[in-house]
């Protein structure tokens, strides 16, 4: 399943929305807030994304995903908005029979997540100065 | 033909606007487009080559086709966040 | 920081145990219980364990994957005793600037520790039957 | 010598005791201490080569010396659970 949501991300909820007794493996990743990056501080991050496409390639993702390995559940909750540091912006978690999967399948998730669903995070950096962070893009 | 065009993150930063409307004769490949967004926003000339276009919510390759009706949005990198 | 206990595995506790403002990723690995192994069924599992070696090899893992990985926190909990279908018998957090170290250093403890940390497992089958695993090792 | 054995899961249930009393001089190898331990118990004929031995809760080496009042265990191998 997938979810963009506005609320805080309840890691909890996501662990156990995979949650089945078929699983011998869950493997749980969450992307938080650093408050520190390099030298400079981060007083916050902003979210936005462009959701038609989103849920349309976070859907593709677990289709993906799932034929090429062997899990059981996969769930992928990304949050918008305004984050502090600490919170968590993304959490993916993975159940399978064998770790192996689970491991290797919710790596290739958050992977491929941050090359492809367009969501874009804003940096307040504590100077106060703001940053939209685009990979390979100056400034 | 004008084309609507949405703009998200640092684009629409540049561009001061999260949708421009641009005037493109069709049929049109991206390079055109890419040429017709820069003639009517020129302040998206730095950050334009480093993004992809999507055409109804998929990512453009050069076979996608352009039509009136398309909705097409400029994809600035994915934040990539933690390497 | 290690942890040996008869108790329910709080997996939101050992989360939280390792998030840290300095850390981008947090990976949680949860080894579950099995109700289906192949075609057979398993009522329960008991663990048990050499507890003054265990202890020892654990706090070695953290000391080898700190040395080899760049991470912020890792937590270790094992549970020993009787476990039902779906319950964790293991959950293991690490958290990093960055996640590669995050995912590589959790699938490298839980590798490790299921060749290197003497606790066992012996499976309760639903057909009446008991079995000690050990890969490698007929009945 | 008498060593004080240590034993776990499938050994245990083998020999149908947690703990074996078993005679060996000393110095001995990690061979003789498998020698003196089959002569004792052999109902672990099947599993003993499957095994490893720790000595003051450390695997054994070749090159570990037993002592009189070193704390030895049988460690039989360590579940693996899911691969």
């Amino acid at each position: 399943m997938i979810e963009i949501t506005n609320n805080v991300i309840d890691s909890q909820a996501v662990l156990e929305s995979v949650q089945d007794t078929r699983a011998g493996a869950v493997v749980l990743f969450l992307g938080t807030t650093r408050s520190i990056t390099g030298d400079r501080g981060t007083d916050s991050l902003d979210y936005e994304c462009y959701e038609s496409m989103a849920i349309q390639q976070l859907e593709a993702l677990e289709t993906t995903a799932r034929e090429r390995w062997d899990v059981i559940n996969i769930q992928i909750t990304h949050r918008l908005g305004h984050l502090l540091p600490g919170e968590a912006s993304v959490a993916i978690a993975v159940s399978s029979a064998h770790r192996v999967n689970a491991f290797e399948c919710g790596q290739w998730l958050i992977d491929t997540l941050k090359e492809d669903v367009p969501i874009w995070k804003k940096e307040n950096w504590s100077d106060g100065t703001h940053e939209w962070v685009h990979p390979g893009m100056e400034g | 033909m004008t084309l609507q065009i949405k703009l998200f993150a640092v684009a629409m930063q540049k561009a001061g606007t999260s949708e421009l409307e641009v005037d493109c004769p069709l049929p049109a490949t991206l390079v055109d487009l890419e040429q017709a967004i820069l003639t009517t926003c020129p302040a998206l000339t730095d950050v334009l080559p480093h993004c992809r276009f999507a055409i109804d919510d998929q990512f453009a390759t050069a076979q996608t086709e352009i039509a009136a009706d398309s909705t097409i949005a400029i994809i600035p990198p994915v934040s990539g966040g933690a390497l």
